[in-house]
């Protein structure tokens, strides 16, 4: 029988979408059936007091958790979130409620092997929750108590070969699309530069030496899977220099229907024949392609790479051979300035082993954002408050008009002083000798 | 209970530790057919709502089933999804970055007894533990937070309302039959631990009220500097006050200039925002992060305020549903939801929506406000201009 | 013999576009032959120090002229800038060099007498040198000594029926294009609004009471004649309500090429024969013109009236029948904080005399800026400081959709406290008690 | 000379005086056809270059000769223009609002007399006197401030570069070659008196050092917090120095925050900008005004510096006579200079027109900066990407 009465979560047993309530009801469930047989470290009835809290919340319209506190693993900096419960008699069981935050293999394929094997370690020292996965992309265990953690992390590291993800001032965890693994579009190894940039940079990621949090994701093609010039602040988006490859068979196959158009991403609404003008040259953002009936041409000079025609007709148009990727800097979430996303730095990159090019960009930005960014200011922040071309300066890339959607619009410019013949110095005499006063 | 050791020697911390290994390696985890054929897929298929047909240069064909997860998960339900994996898929599966489950297999004939077995399975409640959908142009898993199951900044839950509204929403993640994808996300608060910025539909937890000031214990438990700097409008100042007849040191907040941001909460637990009559709901639209067609955009305000309503937070779901109707009759194929917008004007979005708008939807938070007014006589008239 | 070489000038004399260097000399000439017999006010010898002490600045590459100081008529805090030259020994002529802005009719028609009328005025008191006419509209009289100013303002009032302009804070110089006077896309009567406006408002063109400087501009329609919603703090542009009125048998005929599209405006130019579709259905912003071969239809609803289709065919198309204004607020130059153009405040008024609705709005406008606005600062300057919300207050209008080209981007609302159940005052202890601390 | 008396007294300044009577009505000036048929205009067609004609409902037709005009003129030559006038337009004429003149009559006989008038009046040098155009798809006069004519804080002259650039631009003014009108303007400083901001191609005079600091005397003419106050990058601060043995009162300038604006001058006759080498000119283009098609426009800096070189400017004739031609080559019928850079992308403007982008092109100036920066992988390769 349940611990706690829950009428209000309850309600949200039916429909369809599964139900987190049920869920955490057949954890509940599980915990006092406990099959393994298992010593819980943590108190049994955690589901139970989750429902519980939650059903409060329900009620009162307000969280029941309070400020975390600092709680980790020794010599670490994140990957604990420390939680306690604001009722803590009514609740025993999620008075400590703290977070474990996992570091997720890159692309998120996993062998069930081993996520039974975080799942057992999770059964016996944490709450039976997780969130799979985190927004940023770790998987996040969900409650447990602070004696449990260097436990689970002695656990992760020796039977998982695992560590923790990121939190705090740090490199967070960093996260890709599928890429190559599993999509055509892929223009680097997503997975390969996602999970080499981890391990070179664990130091970054535990140690907190940064003004504020810093996030690296990896979207293989400008459709961005994982969200990248949104979501992180080094954002790495795959494209490429050439042409885009038409096979003009697989075209008229299309037209003829042979393929779905969009790969039969609308196939659940009938919405004509497939109209190769209508639905793909006309909607090219840059009106760079023609039909002429039998043949598809791209005027590959004026393409902006934006997907759209590959992504209607995946068979037929492939991108081009040279391949890379751009790199963006300074997504973020709107605290405190407002949301921003990732600008343009560097339109191409080569990215292959051992990614050199990338790690010299990031080490000179974290360099310069280390010694000017203010305490808790993304790089988004400090590049706005101390100016586009002064990342510029310090990453060595030079000004091109790609790193602006529009130049300038008022002719405040500013003047380095070696720029000005004469410098700074000015002869007040000579001028009012020209010029009475 | 008894204390189980992991092994872990508090007295020697160091003893035996290790660190800084980061995640394994992906490829122990690849499937055969993904790891054969890497980096040489030809073009892909949707072969059905939740089902992805991968064909590779080499003739294997790899089919992914989406089901969809409510991503606050037991490891009970995860250990049961391994269960599938290790029935159909060689013990293989993947999470995909809006938090679906993917199970993969190398042929066709393994496709229906996976699809069949994955719907059969349902929770006590009645609710599907692995609904197939999220493909195409549908909507797929709302991508959210952590609300009342586990943040101290909460303006709202997270995983009720994403019941709540994927519920309503269940047709299309089980069809495709969107003008294009629609991308729902939700953050309990205005940290916005998602792309709830650049969703198709964004839907963000809210304080109305300034923060109350515990003047008895703020400066015992807060840095007052830290505090006031954290303001991002600088409605926070130093102050001294007379509490039990001692005058302590404290804060003093200006109710005008606060935007109930929280960041003070953030840096001092004694100014909680929490207040269930001031906080609910604001519902953004029309953002996108693909750089499909159009360049990637903001999501925009369009309801300023709707209140919590839980258990089912009915106004938001209705709404949410009104907007994908509308959108869904309106909209061009291809047509994210705020590139339709932008192309029939805001003005007639609002009308055709029905929704209200108000002084909340002008941008009036610093310089950049300026360029979202409309500086040009082009705009249409709609029920709006009486 | 010209008074002073001026060879760098002198280069300004060649080549087809009327050459003011030629012009001046010219003036200065005149002044020396003195056909008519003045005993000339001021130098005779100005035009030749105007052209001397520009070459000595052609040379120098740096202006010889030095602030004004405060110089005007008396009882007005306007309409006369005052100007000294830093090298008056040299260029005697131009020692004070005042200007005087004087009033332009609505229009800016004239009759040959009048012209003469305010040119003898010139000859005898000023420098024989005019801009006509200023940026902001005025007829700008160059150059003048200080004893000169009222006798040209009683000339100017007694002889001319003519008041000066504006300057300093005050309600500048309004202005329109000729509208209806002259042009078939005139939504309202530019010339008389802007008449009686300038009018109704001399005391606040004449004598400074606001926290800087005003303009008006009048537009008959939106293509913008007199640039109103880039150059006047408080901008008119014509428009209409209901639908643009077709001409079919004209249609017809442009399609036949009797009527040159857009009244040959591209005439000079082989730009193929008029394509009704290409050059006005697809060029329509909105898409909500079609044409089926023999009808062109508009879907008036989703119309911008962008004027587009309308200047391309004016004689098949007309604007509608219920026409009036839009109002927009706050262009100015870009100092302080970069330029801005006028921001939508009204969709739409009625223009007709006496005009009360808009001069209800100026009046609220002008009412909050002077209580709000600070030194210097512009009103839109004002507006962008104080919220666009706080404008909609203190005018009325209700906030829509039209205001804005796009809702707000982020959620950083403010609400105030009589929006929000309970208030702000909290209850502590209540809170405590539903949440330990 | 003896001093003429207007009749004024300034012992009694109130005498006879007249105020606020404002500009005289316009209908006292209006030519008989367009009194006769104000609001009630057919349509007009621009019968060539310079020539409009209008034609009323009534039937009534009004020819207008529109001429170019230096707007620095001298009396003499209005009253000449008064002559024209008298001799072929019934003693009316009107100034357009880009300071042209227009001569209009009721007849199209009256046309080619009038027009041969106007061509025949030349200046001694050899320049027209009324040279007709500026009509349609071409290049009307440039809309100008004063410059080294009479203002005190121009960075470039402003008569002398307009008579250089429309000396280049003649052809265009006398012809409607080009894709859509092209409006040129010019501000001599960063006041910008004129449309510059939203023109098609705007011509700008900037300083580019800080200014002078005269401790000599600032304190006796400056009111110190006014300058202070007036610096939009709060780079003035008070400050005392030594001079000639005396501590004075004056102002410091942070040159780092310093964009030689010029308010503090204005201000402040003792902080003088100007500077033969470091004064020059900036090219901003692609603004609008017109709400035609595309909402108006800001310009934008594509050339960041071009020195002043007088007399004839040549660097800033062939740039702009460059952006017009390759603008003329490549933009579609109908469509303005920003129109077409928007549409074939920033990116391919530059490497088109050969100019070249630095980094001075990259707003830096406030919040709103970001926004102008490329939120997208949304871009053409060019000539820029090594
Ligand atoms: C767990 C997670 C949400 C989730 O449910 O998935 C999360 C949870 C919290 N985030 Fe977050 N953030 C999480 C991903 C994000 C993301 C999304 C992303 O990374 O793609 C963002 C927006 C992107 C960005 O980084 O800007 C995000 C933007 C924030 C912010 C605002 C930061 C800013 O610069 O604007 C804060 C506030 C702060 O740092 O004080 C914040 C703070 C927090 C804190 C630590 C609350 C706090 O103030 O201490 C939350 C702890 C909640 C809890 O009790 O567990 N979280 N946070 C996500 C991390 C899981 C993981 O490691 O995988
Ligand atoms: C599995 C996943 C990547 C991963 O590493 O996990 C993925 C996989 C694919 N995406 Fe995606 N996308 C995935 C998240 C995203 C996201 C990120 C997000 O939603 O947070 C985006 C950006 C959304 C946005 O703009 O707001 C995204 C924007 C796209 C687009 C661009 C669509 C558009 O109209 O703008 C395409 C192209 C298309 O659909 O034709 C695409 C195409 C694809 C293709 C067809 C690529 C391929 O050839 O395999 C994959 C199947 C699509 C499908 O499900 O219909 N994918 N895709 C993610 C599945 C999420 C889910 O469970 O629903
Ligand atoms: C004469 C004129 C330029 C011209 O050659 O035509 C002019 C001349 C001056 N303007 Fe202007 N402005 C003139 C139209 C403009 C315009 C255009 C317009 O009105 O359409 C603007 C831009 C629009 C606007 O108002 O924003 C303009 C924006 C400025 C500014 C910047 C104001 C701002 O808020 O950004 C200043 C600076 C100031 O006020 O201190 C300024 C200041 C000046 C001063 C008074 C210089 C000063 O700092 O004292 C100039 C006196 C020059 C002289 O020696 O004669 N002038 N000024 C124009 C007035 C003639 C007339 O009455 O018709
Ligand atoms: C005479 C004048 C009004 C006045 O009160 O003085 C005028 C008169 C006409 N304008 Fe204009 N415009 C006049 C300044 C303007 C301005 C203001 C400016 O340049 O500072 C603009 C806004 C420019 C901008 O957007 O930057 C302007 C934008 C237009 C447009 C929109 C064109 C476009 O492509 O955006 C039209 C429509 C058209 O040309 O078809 C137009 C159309 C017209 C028409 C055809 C209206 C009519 O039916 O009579 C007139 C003859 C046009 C011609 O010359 O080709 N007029 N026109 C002005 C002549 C200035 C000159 O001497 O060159
Ligand atoms: S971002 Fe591109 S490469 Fe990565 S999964 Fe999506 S479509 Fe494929
Ligand atoms: S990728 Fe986009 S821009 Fe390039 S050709 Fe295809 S649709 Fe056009
Ligand atoms: S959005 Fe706010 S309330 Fe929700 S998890 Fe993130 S920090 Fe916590
Ligand atoms: S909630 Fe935000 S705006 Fe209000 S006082 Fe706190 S930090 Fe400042
Ligand atoms: S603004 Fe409109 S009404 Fe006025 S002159 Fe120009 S086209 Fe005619
Ligand atoms: S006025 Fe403009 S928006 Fe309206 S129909 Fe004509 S071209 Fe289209
Ligand atoms: S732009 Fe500057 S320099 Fe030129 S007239 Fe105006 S204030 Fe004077
Ligand atoms: S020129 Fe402008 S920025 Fe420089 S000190 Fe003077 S006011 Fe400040």
């Amino acid at each position: 029988m349940a611990k706690h009465k829950t009428p209000l979560l309850d309600e949200l047993e039916s429909g369809p979408w599964p139900s987190f309530v049920s869920d955490i009801k057949m954890e509940a469930e599980h915990r006092h059936q406990n099959p393994d047989g298992l010593d819980y470290q943590i108190p049994v009835d955690c589901p139970d007091d989750l429902l519980g809290v939650m059903e409060l919340s329900y009620k009162d319209k307000e969280t029941h958790w309070k400020h975390g506190g600092i709680v980790g693993v020794f010599g670490y900096g994140g990957g604990v979130i420390g939680r306690y419960c604001d009722q803590p008699e009514k609740f025993p069981g999620v008075a400590h409620f703290h977070t474990v935050r996992v570091a997720q293999p890159a692309g998120k394929y996993y062998t069930t092997e081993y996520l039974r094997g975080i799942m057992d370690i999770w059964d016996l020292r944490g709450s039976g929750m997780t969130n799979m996965h985190g927004s940023t992309g770790d998987m996040v265990l969900l409650g447990t108590t602070t004696p449990q953690l260097e436990e689970i992390f002695y656990d992760l590291t020796h039977t998982m070969n695992t560590d923790l993800g990121g939190s705090g001032g740090n490199l967070r965890t960093p996260a890709d699309c599928l890429g190559k693994s599993r999509c055509e579009f892929a223009c680097y190894d997503t997975n390969a530069v996602c999970h080499a940039l981890t391990n070179d940079y664990q130091d970054e990621l535990h140690r907190p030496a940064f003004p504020y949090k810093f996030k690296f994701k990896f979207d293989g093609c400008p459709n961005s899977c994982v969200a990248a010039l949104a979501r992180s602040d080094f954002s790495v988006v795959g494209t490429w220099k050439d042409d885009i490859r038409i096979d003009q068979d697989r075209v008229k196959a299309y037209v003829a229907g042979e393929f779905k158009p969009n790969a039969g991403a609308h196939g659940s609404r009938d919405w004509g024949k497939f109209d190769i003008v209508a639905e793909v040259v006309d909607r090219c953002p840059t009106k760079c392609m023609s039909y002429d009936g039998a043949k598809l041409s791209i005027d590959n000079s004026n393409c902006t790479r934006c997907m759209h025609c590959i992504n209607v007709m995946p068979a037929a148009l492939k991108i081009g051979e040279e391949t890379g990727a751009s790199i963006l800097l300074g997504a973020k979430a709107p605290i405190l300035d407002g949301a921003q996303m990732s600008s343009l730095l560097m339109p191409f990159v080569v990215v292959e082993e051992p990614y050199d090019e990338i790690k010299e960009i990031i080490e000179n930005i974290w360099d310069w954002w280390m010694e000017e960014g203010k305490n808790r200011e993304r790089v988004g922040e400090t590049m706005k408050r101390l100016s586009f071309q002064k990342l510029l300066e310090v990453t060595g890339i030079p000004a091109m008009p790609q790193h602006v959607k529009e130049p300038r619009s008022n002719p405040y410019i500013f003047f380095k002083e070696e720029e000005v013949p004469g410098g700074w110095t000015r002869d007040q005499q000579a001028f009012r000798e020209r010029h009475k006063s | 209970m008894a204390f189980i050791s992991s092994g872990y020697n508090p007295e020697k911390p160091m003893e035996n530790r290790i660190t800084d290994i980061g995640p394994r390696h992906f490829e122990e985890f690849y499937p055969p057919v993904i790891k054969a054929n890497k980096g040489k897929w030809d073009y892909h298929e949707i072969v059905k709502p939740g089902v992805l047909k991968h064909v590779a240069l080499s003739g294997d064909v790899c089919y992914t089933v989406r089901v969809g997860a409510a991503r606050l998960m037991s490891i009970t339900l995860i250990r049961e999804a391994c269960d599938v994996a290790d029935k159909h898929c060689g013990g293989h599966l993947r999470f995909t970055t809006r938090n679906n489950i993917e199970f993969m297999v190398d042929a066709e004939a393994k496709v229906q007894p996976l699809i069949d077995d994955l719907m059969s399975r349902k929770f006590a409640g009645g609710s599907y533990k692995f609904p197939v959908g999220g493909t195409g142009a549908g909507v797929s898993n709302i991508v959210h937070t952590q609300g009342w199951a586990h943040c101290h900044t909460p303006a709202t839950d997270a995983s009720g309302p994403v019941k709540a509204v994927m519920d309503e929403m269940f047709e299309h993640f089980q069809s495709m039959d969107l003008p294009a994808m629609v991308r729902i996300a939700l953050a309990c608060c205005l940290n916005m631990c998602g792309a709830v910025h650049c969703s198709d539909i964004g839907i963000v937890g809210i304080h109305r009220k300034p923060p109350i000031i515990e003047h008895d214990r703020l400066d015992n438990i807060c840095e007052i500097p830290l505090a006031i700097s954290a303001c991002p409008t600088a409605a926070i100042k130093p102050a001294k006050v007379d509490y039990d007849g001692k005058k302590v040191n404290t804060v003093a907040v200006n109710p005008e200039r606060c935007m109930y941001c929280g960041n003070c909460y953030t840096m001092c637990p004694a100014m909680p925002l929490a207040d269930m009559d001031g906080d609910g709901i604001v519902i953004m639209v029309g953002g996108k992060v693909s750089n499909r067609i159009s360049m990637p955009k903001f999501s925009k305000v369009v309801v300023a305020y709707i209140p919590n309503e839980p258990p089912r937070w009915p106004t938001l779901t209705k709404t949410v549903k009104h907007i994908v109707d509308v959108y869904s009759k309106n909209a061009k194929k291809y047509e994210r939801l705020g590139e339709w917008a932008e192309r029939i004007g805001w003005e007639k979005f609002f009308e055709l929506c029905d929704l209200e708008f108000t002084h909340h939807c002008i941008d009036d938070f610093r310089d950049p406000a300026y360029y979202t007014w409309r500086q040009s006589t082009q705009f249409k008239f709609t029920n709006a201009v009486k």
